[in-house]
């Protein structure tokens, strides 16, 4: 059998160990998840980002302005001293500011305008009735009262907002079938690797 | 570095200051800020806001009481998907204070386990505070709130064997919750915990709402964390969220309206 | 001074970025760039400041000699192991790092989520009780999911997978378009209460 | 004790259905949704030679799910003679997008460099995405086995979204919607996905706004797709055992709530 597939197997079987209940093989495996995983996003952002971004444009290509997120970078390890750790503000200031710049032009395009534009349908379309306008309008409507805060939810307001309340349910409902469906395949997945692949029971 | 533009409009070399295609985000914007700055601005001015009563909150209280009453401790969990600069963590610290307050004053042990250094620290910092504000700056213990892991189900695991082993009799998940919420939440429904949820995550947001008492739904994070801290700066945003709110549906009914009388026109798509 | 930079440099970053959204400009599209790339490599820094923090974390409860001792030596090794591998090997097709990360880390991942089914199994037994009519909706709307989306629905009746698409293209989806607006302004609002200066959470935290 | 054993009961019963049905073969019909038909009839309909971006932009826990989407979906593109250029922007996703992009070609005999390409991972994927638009060599100088990209013979005609027909996200989180925001909103770019199923709800507001395509969801799209195609894969095998996973789901939401009910009325009656 293939080296790669034993170890694999192996590492499966002590995952799915804890089913049982928590034991010291499935500890071990998770602890050597851990360690890998912390090991693997070291490799990659050391390559991906500090190589190719800052250390080969900043020396070999001579784009002196990146010694200010590289010194910026640095300022992060001030936490470890009470003294010093001021200082790590300033990255975490600029990662905040351009985050929060840059996500309320994208928030309000593709989370707000948009989705406002694309619940507009006409509510009889070539002479016909089309239901499933109005059912979307409301159903965006009565939710977003659900969403109001500034007043109680009594009278007309409460029982929109109870409407709402309903339309959330099927959304959660439909998401809680899908993840369901999701949840199950991964394991189909692994059941298949088991079956196939390290036991070779099926072909 | 050379970036070329990408000019629609014909002008190749530079590309145009103002890209016309994002006018009526600019226009949207524009109004948005204005809404909010002015909501913030007149409650500087001396205007209350009050925000109406959202269940889980009351569960707040309760839930510091029962951890104190049975002689017990309270976890709370940012979740492994968020960092510092995310909404829903800044709501989540926010409210994490109000909590910590609480705490402190019931002398309740708070354990708060992170995927993420900055959040520890801060975290660390917003619950100092609050015991310092409740009077009792001796009650903070600074090895309640640790790092474990960046990864997802490494943390997952962990805080799984915290609960298990702590026994807390209530359970906070607040902020961004990837698939690890229901691993964290049915655990914890397991040992009888009282559970209050929230984040923005719509996926996670069912099965809180299947395993936890009270779950704060999306925005109601947002209000919640307002509502807590009586911040009042939070408050009037949530006003202006409203105000905007109202702008929206009102769009919606109009344009659906006119989209039914006249088939052809478009000028709601942007 | 230790307040005041940073949100100067918030405000500063947070406006630069808010604007160049709106422009196409060569000037405005490099700023972008730039700034997006210095982003990306303070975040490479915060984690490697986590790494740090880690390892500091469990060589501090191996000193202490704890029970769990063991298996914070194997997550050190495992952490030491894929650099060093990289190191030896690189990172290329067929690299002993590409086999560690395929035979094990992969795997393991997949798994631990795959474990996620025996979680909603048991949830879906304890916690999905008919209690209210939220609540009846909501079981109500999952199962109608469930046997629409396997093809034993279609042998049922044709009706069967058209209501489950119904369900999730309107009513649904309407909901989820809700949330998706209310989130997209509480995150607004959030961010330009971060850009004044007026929420200041992120500042705390020595 | 009890609450343990219970949970015993539940997880082999699950193990034992899905392992048992996995064992038996059953072939089943399954009409296709209308958003996969929507996917593969895009594919289908595409002229020979065109230029599909594939993007692997999930973690390597879902691969048990996503890999029968992916598998179809390129085996699809392949058998059609177009041109695949694959990418990543999900570090965990490179190897895998690799290794199912190179096997895949090897059923159809594609050749590396001529059919298809794989550039390899970006880590800042916004400015991937928005980069990808002015210079696609500029953003991949390299690939993902350290060719220089413009000698590579698919490169020639390709340098930016104008030549690509379609963008194939293949994703268990988000990262779609930043193909769709980013290359869709300021480029044109058609953008369509293969999800988890448990992502499935979350893309219906932009699949019914046409911000996205078409989308393939779970296993069961995977499955579709397999019949659509006329070529059994993943998604046909598993589709009993999901079937009865779902049915044992099912079972146990219905024993849970009689046993709920009948402890209810008899508390409820003293």
């Amino acid at each position: 059998m293939d080296i790669g597939i034993l170890v694999a197997g192996i590492l499966t079987l002590a995952v799915f160990s804890f089913l049982y209940k928590d034991n010291p093989v499935y500890k071990a495996a998770e602890s050597w998840l851990i360690g890998l995983s912390v090991g693997y996003a070291l490799v990659i952002f050391w390559q991906t980002t500090i190589i190719d971004l800052l250390l080969v444009p900043l020396f070999s290509e001579g784009r002196l302005i990146l010694i200010i997120p590289f010194l910026l970078g640095l300022m992060m390890f001030s936490r470890f001293s009470k003294k010093t750790s001021w200082l790590s503000r300033i990255p975490i200031a600029l990662m905040i500011g351009a985050g929060a710049g840059v996500a309320i032009p994208a928030m309000l395009y593709a989370r707000t305008l948009k989705q406002m534009s694309a619940s507009v349908m006409p509510i009889i379309e070539n002479g016909s009735l089309n239901i499933e306008a109005p059912v979307v309008a409301l159903g965006v409507i009565s939710t977003l009262a659900y969403f109001y805060f500034s007043r109680e939810h009594k009278g007309v307001m409460g029982s929109t907002a109870r409407l709402g309340t309903y339309f959330l349910m099927i959304f959660f409902g439909a998401t809680f079938g899908y993840t369901v469906m999701s949840r199950m395949s991964t394991f189909i997945g692994r059941v298949d690797f088991l079956l196939t692949d390290f036991l070779h029971l099926i072909k | 570095m050379a970036v070329s533009a990408a000019a629609s409009d014909g002008n190749v070399e530079t590309g145009s200051w103002l890209n016309i295609d994002t006018l009526p985000t600019l226009i949207f914007s524009l109004i948005s800020l204005l809404i909010v700055l002015y909501a913030i601005w007149s409650v500087k001015s001396g205007r209350k806001f009050t925000i109406r009563e959202i269940p889980g909150l009351k569960a707040v209280d309760e839930a510091v009481g029962r951890a104190t009453e049975m002689g017990s401790s309270i976890l709370y969990t940012p979740g492994w998907g968020g960092d510092i600069q995310r909404p829903t963590t800044i709501a989540s610290m926010n409210i994490l204070s109000s909590v910590a307050t609480r705490t402190a004053e019931y002398d309740c042990r708070l354990i708060y386990p992170t995927h993420d250094p900055v959040i520890m620290a801060v975290a660390q910092e917003v619950v100092k505070e609050s015991s310092i504000k409740a009077g009792h700056p001796e009650r903070y213990r600074a090895d309640d709130i640790f790092y474990i892991s960046s990864s997802q189900f490494g943390y997952a695991a962990a805080v799984d064997g915290i609960i298990s082993r702590e026994k807390p009799a209530s359970i906070f998940l607040l902020g961004t919750f990837e698939a690890e919420s229901l691993i964290l939440a049915e655990t914890g429904n397991s040992i009888g915990s009282i559970q209050i949820a929230g984040t923005d995550s719509t996926i996670q947001l069912a099965f809180f709402i299947v395993a936890c008492d009270y779950t704060l739904i999306g925005e109601e994070l947002f209000a919640a964390s307002g509502y807590l801290s009586g911040n009042e700066s939070i408050l009037s945003s949530v006003k202006a969220q409203d105000i905007i709110k109202i702008l929206i549906s009102l769009f919606i009914i109009v344009a659906m309206i006119w989209a039914t009388i006249d088939p052809s026109s478009t000028w709601w798509v942007f | 001074m230790r307040t005041k930079i940073p949100l100067v440099v918030c405000l500063a970053f947070g406006v630069i970025m808010f604007a160049q959204y709106f422009s196409n400009h060569t000037i405005a599209r490099a700023v972008y760039n730039n700034i997006l790339e210095w982003w990306q490599i303070i975040f490479a820094f915060t984690l490697f400041v986590g790494v740090a923090a880690f390892i500091k974390n469990n060589l501090k409860s191996i000193s202490r000699g704890k029970k769990d001792t063991p298996y914070k030596i194997v997550s050190l090794i495992g952490l030491a192991l894929m650099p060093l591998l990289a190191i030896i090997g690189g990172t290329r097709i067929g690299s002993p790092f590409l086999w560690s990360f395929e035979n094990m880390l992969a795997p393991m991942q997949a798994t631990v989520f795959s474990l996620l089914a025996f979680f909603v199994a048991s949830a879906s037994f304890r916690g999905f009780r008919a209690r209210t009519v939220s609540a009846t909706i909501l079981l109500l709307t999952a199962l109608i999911v469930l046997i629409g989306r396997i093809p034993l629905a279609e042998m049922i009746s044709e009706s069967l997978p058209k209501t489950t698409f119904w369900i999730q293209s309107y009513p649904s989806m309407a909901a989820r378009r809700a949330i998706l607006i209310g989130i997209g302004l509480g995150s607004m609002t959030t961010a330009l209460r971060v850009i004044l200066g007026i929420e200041r959470t992120y500042l705390r935290g020595e | 004790m009890d609450r343990l054993r219970t949970r015993w009961i539940i997880f082999s019963g699950l193990a034992i259905v899905v392992i048992v049905s996995y064992l038996i073969t059953i072939k089943f019909k399954t009409a296709p949704s209308p958003a996969t038909l929507k996917a593969y009839k895009y594919l289908d309909t595409l002229p020979e030679k065109s230029v599909v971006i594939f993007s692997f932009d999930h973690e390597a826990s879902s691969l048990p799910e996503i890999q029968p989407i992916a598998l179809a979906m390129l085996r699809h593109a392949f058998k059609n003679d177009l041109k695949i250029v694959g990418l990543s922007l999900f570090a965990e996703g490179t190897a895998i997008g690799y290794d199912l992009l190179s096997k895949t070609a090897r059923e159809y005999d594609r050749q590396y460099g001529s059919d298809y390409i794989f550039l390899g991972f970006k880590p800042q994927y916004i400015s991937a995405i928005l980069g990808m638009g002015e210079s696609i060599k500029r953003v991949f100088p390299e690939d993902y086995l350290g060719n220089m990209t413009d000698t590579m013979p698919i490169m020639l005609g390709i340098d930016s979204y104008d030549n690509i027909e379609m963008v194939v996200s293949i994703a268990d989180g988000d990262r779609t919607v930043q193909w769709v925001e980013y290359a869709g909103a300021r480029y044109n770019q058609k953008v369509m996905a293969g999800l988890t199923a448990a992502m499935i709800t979350s893309y219906d507001p932009y699949l019914s706004s046409e911000q996205l395509y078409a989308v393939v969801g779970g296993l069961r799209g995977a499955a579709e797709y397999e019949n659509l195609l006329d070529k059994r894969g993943g998604g046909s095998r598993g589709m009993l055992a999901q079937s009865a996973a779902h049915l044992y789901i099912l079972a146990l939401v219905i024993v849970g709530n009689i046993i709920y009910f009948r402890n209810r009325r008899r508390g409820g009656g003293g």
